[in-house]
């Protein structure tokens, strides 16, 4: 790696120097195209996002793709019911690596104000990983603009090589997740133990 | 509403329909509609009286209960007539209801309320479907039969609407259980502490 | 229409009018550049509830008294609150732990309505987003609290008012008190407890 | 999408659209059989959101039930919130403030505004013109959201209204705002109406489609501005004269025929009409407490009964039927979703129609997921 005193002297003689991981993920960072997806409230605020007043593009990120394919970010703004948790795990299976989710909103993280519902899925992170969680009911849109400029900042630390590679750069890791099937009563499994390491309830204790 | 019923009774003098007061401030009053009638009743509804508009379809469950009722009995108690006050309890079987909210664009009147009840819950669901007479019941028949498992004869397409095929209860019921799937709970109250509780000790 | 296409050209014109007003008009660009220019909320803006504190000292200035009111009423049971007790066992007005799951809270302000003793307010904070479902957004106690100081900064009429009805409530309770005390004891015992009064001010 | 040989007949294909796909405003889905390019069959697929609103309210005291209301139509909250405590108001004999009446015309006809504005900037999304009308809309939409969020303190799920009233009184400064805002909209609607309605293709993509009778539309259950839209004369405003409605002048607008045209010119009419109550309710707004003090919030218990409460929201007829039992729950807690109902005629609408005319179809129906799944 390049020490920084020596980069900012050659900056001064304009050369600009940067290696090629940072090149990588600056360049992904600044075109994350997310999946156009939108599940309920939330989703109203995702369009007030991308829209006049808040304007996603200055981040790169107004290109919505509605073919998974084509997306590397999926924003679930939204409940997510267990009538639709195994679609959003095969469009999550469906995106190409490198992919990020960010859940937007309480019902995304956790079920939120509906999570005692029969039908809603206590939070997404059952069945995929999540990157970043926004709360709020709905959150503002400078909200997920904030949730998103924290996301590019975890991509420009993310390395190629190395023990600590990201998910996307390890083919040992899997790229695609179980998708769970409807039961009689509930989704089957209801959770996929190898994403969603719950902590012990704190109050079990007392 | 009584003009409703008189109407309804003259026309059709074999149908069983009473009155069903509501005690509230609202005053909307319904009619309790024999089950094999339902069909003639709403028939007559829309095309003599003009409601031609089924705004809501809803299911109702009425678990087993007990219900007390004062009921005031004139005895001779010593030759002088006094009026007793005795509270009997009685149980009430369980049942589902359907309720029909009917309004008249053509006139501009209503509400009037139809409730055509099951015999049982589990059993005896069936009631007959009055989407024949209002396609808007459509949607709203299907959803009960979901969520409260009414059964609605003569129904074109009576498939579960909000919930998976696969799906064996029906969750509006008052006495459904919900799956067992919260993991952590930040917050816990209660009903999942007992919850968290009752898992531990099973396993 | 006046030749095919007109219509097409008329809303192109529509177009090139607002792309060109957009260089010189506020109106037809309002893009609010984030996050270098943050938006001026309105004071009665909210995003997640807080707890007020008076004075410096969060503990002791602490206005909640663990009566568990928001905890019961609020709607999607996100607030979770234990008493503290003292040495020898015996409840104080002081909640030992108070976790508010800002993973579930709907902002919905409930919890600030029901709340009698002016403790929980609304904040207007929402830059919250984490990596991490489980750690920081669970807002505990000392994440909680806030000065009142703090209240008047981000809802400043409505601070006031606070701080008028309890000032209010204070005088009418001291008022009451001197009253009690003027009925129980010798006159010259009610001047001494007016000092004494007087003595305790706000802080 | 995924298409497979039907099974019924080697013609055709079965196409399933949704619910992931950019025009089902949501996770509605479609399964449509298509005999080339035409609709042979359509079957609408449910349930994608089913957030248990019922079930939940149930569970939760009267109160309770009000913040999720918002969560039902979350384009329009303020009309959700209304049609909720009018039910409880009738369900337990309130009465209600005469300011909060007026506060109440003025934020749901603000409400009716922004979704009919949202309406059309959807609508020439699904006929594929995603973006400018959109942005425009939504530039405008924004600036009704900042008069919500300084009234109630939240850009969409508001939480405003109370049993007998509102919750808080307006600020200060609001009313002027409100006006300045009202004054300039019809501007808005001008420069809407010269972008699209004389766009000859938008007039070809929604002229003469999917054409609705009068008769078919109320025995469907049709209601707001589809129902008006094929031709009969009904607003719950004017019938049931709920609120203080018969104190405006207004015109409910009509269609003739009952098309994708009609359905969306509508829009555009009733936002002018809207905007004239505005002005008239903004005139003579009154003075007073903006909730009746009698009413309880907390704990509280109507008597035991039942009542169905209803009013115009911007999609159609948005009711509550709620059942009494005295305690401090609701015993039934019913909503009459306006988006459901409407989806009722959905198959008939679409069957001889091409592919690409289902989604305007549906886009000019105006629904809202979170109501039609609940």
């Amino acid at each position: 790696m390049l020490d920084e005193d020596l980069r900012s002297d050659l900056q001064k003689r304009g050369i600009f120097v940067a290696s090629f991981e940072d090149l990588y993920n600056w360049g992904r960072k600044s075109s994350l195209w997310p999946l156009q997806f939108g599940l309920a409230c939330c989703a109203i605020e995702m369009i007030a996002t991308a829209a006049a007043r808040f304007d996603m593009a200055r981040f790169g990120a107004e290109v919505f793709r509605p073919s998974p394919r084509q997306a590397d970010l999926m924003i679930i703004a939204g409940t997510v019911t267990k009538k639709m948790a195994p679609l959003v795990v095969r469009l999550y299976n469906q995106m190409a690596e490198p992919k990020y989710v960010i859940a937007m909103g309480a019902c995304a993280i956790s079920g939120g104000p509906f999570k005692e519902g029969y039908n809603v899925l206590k939070g997404i992170d059952r069945y995929i990983p999540v990157d970043v969680a926004i709360p709020g009911c709905p959150p503002r849109p400078e909200a997920l603009l904030e949730g998103l400029i924290k996301l590019q900042k975890k991509i420009e630390g993310q390395r190629l090589f190395g023990p600590n590679r990201a998910r996307h750069a390890d083919t040992r890791d899997a790229a695609d997740y179980p998708v769970p099937s409807y039961g009689a009563h509930d989704l089957e499994p209801p959770m996929n133990p190898a994403v969603f390491k719950p902590e012990p309830s704190r109050r079990e204790a007392e | 509403m009584n003009d409703v019923l008189e109407a309804i009774r003259t026309a059709l003098p074999q149908a069983i329909v009473e009155l069903v007061n509501n005690p509230g401030p609202s005053a909307q009053h319904s009619l309790l509609v024999g089950r094999k009638d339902a069909r003639a009743v709403a028939e007559f509804l829309r095309d003599s009286l003009g409601f031609d508009f089924c705004s809501n379809v809803s299911g109702v469950d009425w678990p087993p209960r007990k219900v007390k009722e004062t009921v005031l009995n004139t005895e001779m108690v010593d030759g002088v007539e006094k009026e007793i006050k005795t509270t009997v309890e009685r149980d009430v079987p369980g049942y589902l209801e359907a309720v029909y909210h009917l309004y008249s664009i053509r006139n501009k009147t209503g509400p009037v309320t139809l409730r055509v009840r099951t015999g049982d819950r589990d059993a005896d669901v069936s009631v007959h479907s009055l989407t024949p007479v209002w396609k808007s019941a459509d949607f709203q028949e299907r959803e009960a039969f979901d969520l409260f498992g009414i059964r609605f004869d003569g129904h074109p397409d009576l498939r579960r609407i909000l919930m998976w095929e696969e799906f064996a209860d029906h969750p509006m019921r008052k006495d459904y259980m919900a799956p067992d799937d919260f993991e952590y709970e930040p917050t816990p109250h209660d009903k999942i502490l007992a919850k968290v509780k009752a898992r531990t000790e099973a396993a | 229409m006046i030749f095919p296409g007109s219509g097409i050209l008329k809303g192109l014109a529509v177009t090139a009018r607002n792309f060109a007003g957009s260089y010189v008009e506020k109106d037809r660009l309002t893009t609010e550049q984030y996050p270098e220019e943050r938006p001026k909320l309105p004071e009665a803006a909210r995003s997640f509830p807080f707890l007020v504190y008076d004075g410096d000292n969060p503990e002791t200035g602490m206005r909640c008294v663990s009566c568990k009111i928001c905890e019961k009423e609020c709607p999607p049971q996100c607030i979770y609150i234990i008493q503290d007790r003292d040495e020898a066992g015996k409840a104080i007005k002081r909640p030992k732990v108070f976790d508010i799951d800002i993973s579930v809270c709907m902002s919905c302000q409930i919890c600030v309505e029901v709340c009698p003793f002016e403790s929980i307010r609304m904040d207007q904070d929402y830059e919250l987003s984490s990596f991490d479902r489980f750690g920081s957004l669970i807002l505990d106690k000392p994440k909680l609290l806030k000065s009142n100081s703090y209240y008047h900064s981000i809802h400043p009429t409505e601070a006031a008012e606070t701080d008028g009805r309890i000032e209010a409530d204070r005088l009418k309770k001291e008022a009451a008190a001197a009253a009690k005390a003027a009925k129980a004891a010798a006159p010259s015992v009610v001047s001494a407890s007016s000092s004494s009064s007087q003595q305790e001010g706000k802080p | 999408m995924s298409f497979l040989p039907s099974l019924e007949s080697p013609q055709t294909i079965d196409v399933s659209l949704g619910p992931q796909h950019p025009s089902t405003h949501g996770v509605f889905r479609m399964n449509v059989t298509l005999d080339g390019e035409t609709v042979t069959r359509l079957q609408p697929v449910f349930g994608y959101l089913h957030r248990n609103h019922e079930k939940i309210a149930e569970g939760n005291s009267w109160l309770a039930a009000m913040p999720y209301t918002d969560r039902l139509d979350y384009i329009c909250p303020l009309t959700n919130n209304w049609a909720y405590a009018l039910a409880v108001e009738k369900l337990a004999g309130i009465e209600v403030a005469e300011r909060a009446e007026f506060i109440r015309v003025i934020t749901a006809e603000l409400t009716r505004l922004q979704n009919h504005v949202a309406f059309l900037g959807f609508v020439l999304g699904d006929m594929g013109a995603w973006g400018t009308a959109l942005m425009y809309a939504f530039r405008e939409r924004e600036k009704i959201l900042d008069l919500f969020e300084s009234l109630t303190g939240a850009r969409m799920m508001c939480n405003y209204m109370r049993f007998g009233g509102c919750r808080c009184d307006l600020p200060p400064g609001w009313l002027d705002t409100t006006r300045k805002l009202v004054d300039g909209f019809p501007k808005f609607l001008d420069e809407m109406e010269a972008l699209l309605t004389g766009n000859e293709i938008l007039l070809a993509r929604l002229q003469g489609v999917a054409p609705m009778t009068a008769d078919r539309a109320i025995n469907g259950g049709m209601s707001g501005p589809v129902l008006r839209a094929a031709g009969v004369d009904y607003d719950i405003r004017k019938v049931d004269n709920y609120g203080i409605y018969n104190r405006f002048k207004f015109r409910v607008p009509r269609g003739t025929v009952g098309d994708c045209y009609d359905r969306f010119m509508i829009r555009v009419l009733e936002a002018r009409e809207s905007v004239g109550i505005l002005k008239q309710a903004i005139a003579v707004i009154p003075e007073g407490p903006v909730v009746n003090p009698k009413a309880k919030q907390r704990g509280f218990r109507p008597p035991a009964g039942e009542a169905y409460g209803r009013i115009e929201g911007p999609k159609g007829e948005l009711g509550f039927y709620l059942i009494a039992d005295g305690s401090d729950k609701p015993y039934r807690f019913r909503i009459r979703p306006p988006s459901l109902i409407n989806l009722t005629l959905l198959e008939e609408l679409c069957v001889g129609t091409k592919i690409a005319d289902v989604m305007v179809i549906l886009g000019s129906i105006d629904i809202v997921l979170g109501e039609v799944d609940r």
